[in-house]
C-alpha cells in the first residue's frame, strides 16, 4: 500500500510536528476546547495544505496513498499536542472505510473532498453500549422500494458535530451494512465529555433516508476498526510520550529540600518504570502499524497488544504525572489533566482494555 | 470500663437528659448552636482532658471516650475536642494565657473559623521552606509573601500561619506561628480552579498584614513544632474516612461497586469481580485497621497502625475511581448532569489526588511511615543544616 | 463458645511465643525440615503440656475449649516461627470436624487423645484437583451390607505420615459423607513439597473399610475449612509480620553507599507499603476470627477476606523481603526463602485467592 | 547498506565458502573449535573493527554487522568478538602490549574460561565499597579478601579482580583491575547453595593470592573505570533476552503459558486469561523493544531502550512464575522429579531473583535509568568523598 519512503515520512512527520509547535500549543488547545465546534479550521487548513488530510485517500482519488505506518506516526505527533478536531474521524477512519467499500462511485464523491479538506465525514459505529463490536450496531436499515430506511441510534460518534456526511454501520437483514446519511435529516445530540478537547455525539434516526455504501460488511467493520485502532495507538503513545517528557522536565527544576525533586529516589524509580511504558507504548503501536500494513500473519496480535498497552500506558503515565507533579498539577491550569482526560478518553474509544486482552489471547491462541 | 468512668458516664448522662432533647435533637433551652456550645463548654465536656481552670475537669483518656460516647448516643455536639479541635489543641498547648483566653471559647463554640496558611509555591512537601516573612515591628509582626491550597479562607476568621521570622537560622529553626485575622487589608483571596472543577482552594496573598505579637503561638523559632502537633492531629482523622468527608462535595462518597456493577449489566463478569473484590478489599482492610488501631488506643497503647490511614485512603480512592471507571466503560467519556454517573466517577477520579497529593503527598507520608513508624534512617536533607537565606529555597 | 478471658489468652499466647522462641528457632526448623517425619516429638510434648494442643477440644472431653479468637493468635505465633508439624491439621481441623459431629462415640473415643497430644488425626477434604470445594471431593464411599467402603483417592492430605487416624471426606449416596479410616488399610504416597517444612500425602483407597462419622455434611465441611481457612490467615499473618521485622532490621544494619539502606527512599517506600499489607492481614484474620465465633452475620465477608487478603499479603511480603535484601537472600542459608516457601503452599491450602475473591464479593452481594 | 558494507559482504561470504562447511556445521579443515577460532581470528573476523596489527580490520560499525551476519547464515561461531567479549574488549582498551598478546589470542579462541571478581560481601549494590586488598610486592600483587556470587569459578583460568590498591582515596578512586590467574595456592572456592537448590556461584577467599603487575588492566586507581565498561557490556547483553540463557538451567525457558491454561484446563478462565495476557505482553512488548532499539542502533543512534531490557525482563520472569503458578493452582505446591512441571514452576520462581538481584538489582537498575537515561540528578553518595579508610565500609 505504501508508496512512501522512510525519508518522506520522516520529513513529512517533521513538518507536522513544526506545525503543531507553532499553531497547537497549549494556549491553543484550551482556546480550541473552549469552542463549541472543538476544531481550529485555520489549523485545519494548514494540515490540509500540507497533505496530512489527504494521507489515506488513494492517489487516483487525489490523496497521497499513505498506509497505517504513516498516520501512526502523525497521530503520535498529534497525541503529544492534545490536537482535537477531525483529523482521526474523517481523514483517517472515514477515508479508509470508504477506501475498504467497493462503492466507486462514492469513492468518487467523497475521497477527493475529505482529502482536501474540504468535506468532513465521519463513522458512527456503535450504540449506547459503546462496545464496538457487531453485536454493539443497534441502527437497523430496511429497504422499502428502492430506499433504505434507517432507525435506532448511535453513540459515541466523534466529530458528528463538524460532519458534511455520516457514514453509519446498521443492521440490515444480510447482516452489517453502511449508509450514507445527511445530517441534516437526522437528530444530532452532543454529548458532554469530560475530555474537553473531544467532541461526541448521539445520533437518532427516524425512518431516515439513507443510501447504501456498496462492499461493506463485517469483516470491513472490525478492518475500519483496526486502522482506527492503530492510529489511536499512535494518539496514545505520542501524548504518554509527552506528558511523560513534560514531568520530567519538572523533576529537574523543582526544588524541594534543597535539591531537585527528580533526584529523591522515590520519585527517580517511579520515572524509570514510566519509560519502559512510554518506549513500550511506542514500540507496541509501529509494530501494529507494520503489522497492519503488511497483513501479517501476527497481526490481530499486534494490534490487540497495541490496543492495550498503549491505552494502559497513556492512563497510567498520564495519572502518575501528576500525582509527580504535586499540588500544581491538581489546578487548572496545568495540562497535565488534560492529558488524564485523553488518556481516560483513549481508553474506551474502539474498545476497552479488558476485551482487547482477551482478544489478544484468543489471537495468541489461534497462533500457537 | 473502671468505676471513674463510670461515675462520669453517670453524670455526664444526666446532664444530658437536663439539657439536651434527645428527640428533637436540640438544647432544651433553645438557641444557636453556639449558645448549646457554651453550655457544653462551661460545664467542661468540650474538653474534659484540660486543667479545670481552662474550660477542662482533667480527667482521662477514657472518661473522655465515656463523654464522647454519651454525646453521641443522643446525637449532642460539642464534646471531646481535645482530640479534634486543631486550633484549639495548638493554642493550648502553646499559645500564651491572653491568647488561650482570647482566642479558645471562639473555637470551642465554633463562633469562629479559621483557615491554614501553610503551603507556599515553593514550599508544598518542602513545608519548613516558606518564605512568607513576619517581621517583628512594635508590639506587632508585618507579614508578606503568598500560600497556597488555603481551604475556607473566604469564610475563615482566622488563619493559622507559619511564617519566617529569621532567616539566617537553618530552615526549620526560623519558622514562628501565628494565628492571624483574615478579614484585614494586607490579605487577598484568590480561588484556585482544581482539576475537579471545584474551586474549593485559594491562594492567599499577604502584604503587609498585621498580626498583634500576642497572636504568635509559642516562642519565636518554635513554628516547626507547632504546626508539625497541628498537623499530627489532621493526619490522623484523614485515614479514618474522613479524607473523604473532606472532599468538599455534598456527595454521598461510599458508593457500592455491587450497585454500580448491577446497573452497569456487569455483575456476573468474572474479571469485574475480581476487580470489585481488591476495591472493596482495600476499603474494607483499612476499616479493619482502624478499627484495631482505636481498640489499641483506647488500651492506652499508642497505635501505629492510624498513620497508615492516609496512605491507604489514598489507595483506596484511586482504586475505587479505576473500577467505577471500568463498570462504566464507554459512558465514563460523558460527563453533566445529563451523564451524572459518569460526572460522579470523573469527579472522583480527579478528587482521588486531593487525598494522595493534599495534606502530604502519598510520597512523604511513605517517608514518615519509614521513619517514625518503622525507625528507618531519615532521609539526608541537602539544605537541611544551611542558614535558610543561603539555601536554594532563596538562591535558586 | 469461648471461655477463656483476654488476659488468659494473652498469656497463653505469651507462653507458646516464649516456648517458641526456644525451641523452634531457624536451626530448629531446618532441622526439623529435613527429617522424614517433619516434625519435632520435643517440641510437640512441650506444646500438649502446654495445653496448646487441647485448645480445640471441648472441656467435657478433657481440653480447653477455645474458639477461632485463640487458635488464630496461636497460629501467628506459629507462623512467625515457621513451626512444622501437625498442630494445624490435627489439634485445630481434625479436632474442630470432630468437635462439630454428632458422633458421641468419636468424640468420647478421639479427642481426649488429641487433646493430649497422644494421638495424630488429620482431615482428607479434596482429590486431585485441590479445590477444596464439595465437587473436589472424589473418594467415594457406599455402604456393603453394615461396612463402609471407600474408594478413589484424596490429595493434599496434611500430616497423614503422622496419623493414627485418617478422618476422609467421601461422596456418599446421600450427599457428602466423614469416615474414619485406620491408615495402616490405605496406601499413603509422601508429595514431595518445594516447602520443606511441609508434609503432603495423597491417598489410595481401594474397597477401603471405614467408620462412619455421624453427623457430618456439606455444611460441616464447609465449617471445618473456615475453621482451617482462619486458623491459616493467622499463621500469614503471623509469618508475614515476622519476615517484614526481620527485613526491616536488616534494613537498619546493612550499610552499603555509606550508609543503612533503610535510608534509601526507595527502599524506605517499599517497607511503608509493606506494612500496609503486614498490619491489614493482622487486622483481617483476627476480625474473621472474632466473626466465626460470634456467628456473625458478615462472617462469610470477612473469613473469604481474610482467606485472599492473607494469603496476598504473606506471599507479596515475603517475595519483596528476598528482593529488598538482595543476594543474602539468594542464598540456601538465609531464612528469607522458607517464608516465601511457606507463603506459597498457604497460598494453596484450603483453596486460592481468586476464589476467595469470587466467594467474597458473592457474600457482599448477599449483604448488599 | 553502504557499499563498502558490501564488498566487505562478499569478502566473508567467499572465506567462509573456503573455509566452513554449512552443510555439518564444521570447518573444512577439521579441527577442534579452538583451531576453527584461530583461523577467525587469523583472518580479522574475530574482532573486525580492531586495528589491523592487533588481530583486527579496523572497520566499521557496519561493516561488522554485514560479518556477523554471513556468520550467523552459515551457522559459523566466532565473528564479531569487539561486541560481546568482556574480557578480550577490557584487555584490549585498557591493558599494556605485554598483556594483550598474552591474553587475547586465549580469549578469542575460546581457550581461556573466566570468571568475574567483583561482588563481596560488604560490596553488592555498591559495588566500589570492595575491600579485597592488593599490595604491590616488586613486580607482582598479592592480594587478600573475599568475593561472592562468582559463577564457573571452579572451570576459570582467569579471574577479573577488582581490588583495593590504595585505602587513602575516596572509595572509586583507589581501586585497580586486574586478571588473575585461578589456579594457584592463594585461592579457595566455595559454591554457594542457591534457594533454586543450584549452586552456580561461588564464594572465592583469596589469601595471599599473587598477580603479576603486568596482569594490571589499566593504571592504578582506574579500576572502576574498567570495570564500569565491562559492565555495561554485559548489562546490554542482558536485557535482550540473554537474562534467561544466563540462569544456568538447560530448560527451554520460553514456556507458552497457553500451552499451560490448556494442560491445567484454566484455558476457559476469563480471569486467568487476563492474567496470561498480561504476562504475555511483558514479554511481547520489551521483545518489540529490543528490535526498535537494535533498529535504532542499526541506524548508528545509541538507543536508550536497550537499558531497559534487564529490568524489564526482571518483570517478565517474576510476573510469568506468578501467573504459572496461578494456574498450577495447589499443584505449584509440589515438587521433585514426580512434579515436573510444579518443579520447573518452583525453580523459576526463585531464579526470577537471578535477574532482579543479580548483576545489579531492580532498584540500581531504575537508579541507572533515571540518572543516565533521563538525567535525573544522581543519589547522594554519603561516603563519596571520603577517604575509603574512614568510610563505613571500614568502620562499620
Amino acid at each position: 500500500m505504501t508508496m512512501i519512503s522512510p525519508d518522506e515520512r520522516a520529513a513529512m512527520r517533521e513538518g507536522f510536528g513544526r506545525l503543531l509547535a507553532e499553531k497547537c500549543v497549549e494556549a491553543d488547545v484550551r482556546r480550541v476546547m473552549a469552542t463549541q465546534s472543538g476544531n481550529d479550521p485555520a489549523l485545519w487548513t494548514a494540515m490540509a495544505d500540507m497533505g496530512i488530510t489527504a494521507l489515506m485517500v488513494s492517489d487516483e482519488h487525489g490523496g497521497i496513498g499513505a498506509g497505517a505506518v504513516e498516520i501512526e506516526e502523525i497521530m503520535e505527533e498529534a497525541g503529544a499536542a492534545l490536537l482535537a478536531g477531525p483529523l482521526l474521524s474523517s481523514a483517517f477512519i472515514a477515508a479508509s472505510l470508504i477506501g475498504l467499500s467497493h462503492d466507486d462511485d462514492a469513492k468518487a464523491r467523497l475521497l477527493p473532498t475529505i482529502a482536501s479538506g474540504e468535506k468532513i465525514v465521519t463513522v458512527a459505529f456503535t450504540g449506547d453500549s459503546g462496545s464496538w463490536d457487531v453485536p454493539g450496531v443497534t441502527v437497523t436499515a430496511q429497504l422499502q422500494g428502492n430506499q433504505w430506511i434507517l432507525n435506532g441510534a448511535a453513540s459515541f460518534v466523534l466529530s458528528a458535530n463538524l460532519a458534511d456526511m455520516l457514514l453509519v454501520f446498521a443492521q440490515t437483514p444480510d447482516g452489517l451494512g453502511c449508509f450514507e446519511v445527511d445530517p441534516a435529516h437526522v437528530q444530532i445530540e452532543p454529548l458532554q465529555s469530560w475530555d474537553p478537547s473531544l467532541r461526541l455525539s448521539k445520533i437518532m434516526f427516524g425512518q431516515t433516508q439513507a443510501v447504501h455504501l456498496a462492499g461493506v460488511n463485517d469483516a470491513t467493520f472490525e478492518q475500519t476498526l483496526d486502522i482506527a485502532r492503530v492510529a489511536l495507538a499512535g494518539e496514545q503513545a505520542g501524548a504518554c510520550r509527552r506528558i511523560f517528557d513534560i514531568t520530567v522536565d519538572y523533576l529537574k527544576t523543582r526544588v524541594q529540600f534543597g535539591r531537585p525533586i527528580g533526584g529523591f529516589q522515590a520519585i527517580k524509580h517511579m520515572a524509570a518504570d514510566l519509560l519502559i511504558e512510554v518506549e513500550s507504548a511506542t514500540s507496541a503501536a509501529r509494530a501494529a502499524a507494520r503489522a497492519l500494513d503488511a497483513d501479517a500473519p501476527d497481526k490481530d496480535v499486534l494490534i490487540n497488544l497495541a490496543a492495550f498497552a498503549c491505552a494502559d500506558a497513556f492512563s497510567q503515565v498520564a495519572a502518575t504525572a501528576i500525582q509527580m507533579h504535586g499540588g500544581i498539577a491538581f489546578t487548572w491550569e496545568h495540562p497535565a489533566h488534560l492529558y488524564l482526560r485523553r488518556a481516560r478518553a483513549d481508553a474506551q474509544l474502539f474498545g476497552q482494555s479488558d476485551a482487547y486482552r482477551e482478544r489478544f489471547v484468543a489471537a495468541m491462541e489461534k497462533a500457537a | 470500663m473502671n468505676s471513674d468512668a463510670m461515675t462520669i458516664g453517670d453524670e455526664v448522662r444526666a446532664w444530658l437528659a437536663d439539657h439536651w432533647d434527645a428527640e428533637s435533637r436540640r438544647a432544651k433551652a433553645g438557641g444557636s448552636l453556639a449558645e448549646w456550645m457554651d453550655q457544653v463548654m462551661e460545664a467542661g465536656w468540650a474538653v474534659p482532658s484540660w486543667p479545670t481552670q481552662w474550660w477542662g475537669r482533667g480527667l482521662d483518656k477514657k472518661s473522655v471516650s465515656a463523654i464522647v460516647n454519651e454525646f453521641r448516643k443522643v446525637g449532642a455536639p460539642g464534646a471531646g475536642q481535645d482530640r479534634t479541635n486543631i486550633t484549639a489543641n495548638s493554642v493550648m498547648q502553646f499559645g500564651s494565657d491572653t491568647l488561650k483566653r482570647k482566642i479558645i471559647p471562639e473555637f470551642l463554640t465554633g463562633r469562629a473559623h479559621q483557615c491554614l496558611l501553610y503551603s507556599e509555591p515553593g514550599a508544598g512537601s518542602d513545608l519548613a521552606a516558606v518564605r512568607t516573612r513576619a517581621d517583628l515591628q512594635g508590639d506587632h509582626y508585618v507579614v508578606t509573601g503568598q500560600k497556597v491550597w488555603t481551604s475556607g479562607a473566604r469564610n475563615a476568621d482566622y488563619g493559622l500561619l507559619i511564617a519566617r521570622t529569621d532567616w539566617d537560622v537553618p530552615k526549620h529553626e526560623g519558622l514562628s506561628f501565628f494565628i492571624i485575622e483574615m478579614r484585614q487589608p494586607g490579605i487577598e483571596i484568590r480561588p484556585i480552579n482544581q482539576i475537579t472543577g471545584d474551586s474549593h482552594f485559594n491562594e492567599v496573598f499577604l502584604d503587609g498584614a498585621i498580626v498583634p505579637a500576642e497572636n504568635r503561638v509559642g516562642d519565636e523559632g518554635q513554628g516547626w513544632k507547632v504546626m508539625q502537633t497541628a498537623l499530627a492531629v489532621e493526619r490522623l482523622v484523614m485515614g479514618d474516612g474522613a479524607g473523604e468527608r473532606r472532599q468538599g462535595s455534598s456527595k454521598n462518597n461510599v458508593v457500592s461497586l455491587i450497585d454500580i456493577a448491577r446497573e452497569t449489566g456487569k455483575i456476573d463478569d468474572p474479571v469485574a469481580r475480581q476487580d470489585i473484590a481488591q476495591a472493596m478489599a482495600y476499603r474494607q482492610l483499612n476499616a479493619l485497621n482502624m478499627l484495631r488501631a482505636k481498640q489499641d488506643m483506647a488500651q492506652g497503647t499508642a497505635s501505629p497502625i492510624m498513620s497508615l490511614g492516609k496512605l491507604a485512603m489514598s489507595r483506596i480512592l484511586h482504586e475505587d475511581a479505576r473500577v467505577m471507571t471500568r463498570l462504566l466503560g464507554a459512558e465514563s467519556m460523558l460527563d453533566g448532569a445529563d451523564h451524572a454517573r459518569a460526572a460522579d466517577i470523573n469527579y472522583r477520579t480527579a478528587n482521588a489526588y486531593m487525598t494522595s497529593i493534599g495534606g502530604g503527598t502519598d510520597q512523604i507520608q511513605r517517608n514518615i511511615i519509614g521513619e517514625r513508624v518503622l525507625g528507618l534512617p531519615r532521609e539526608t536533607e541537602a539544605d537541611r543544616n544551611l542558614p535558610f537565606r543561603e539555601s536554594r529555597a532563596v538562591t535558586g
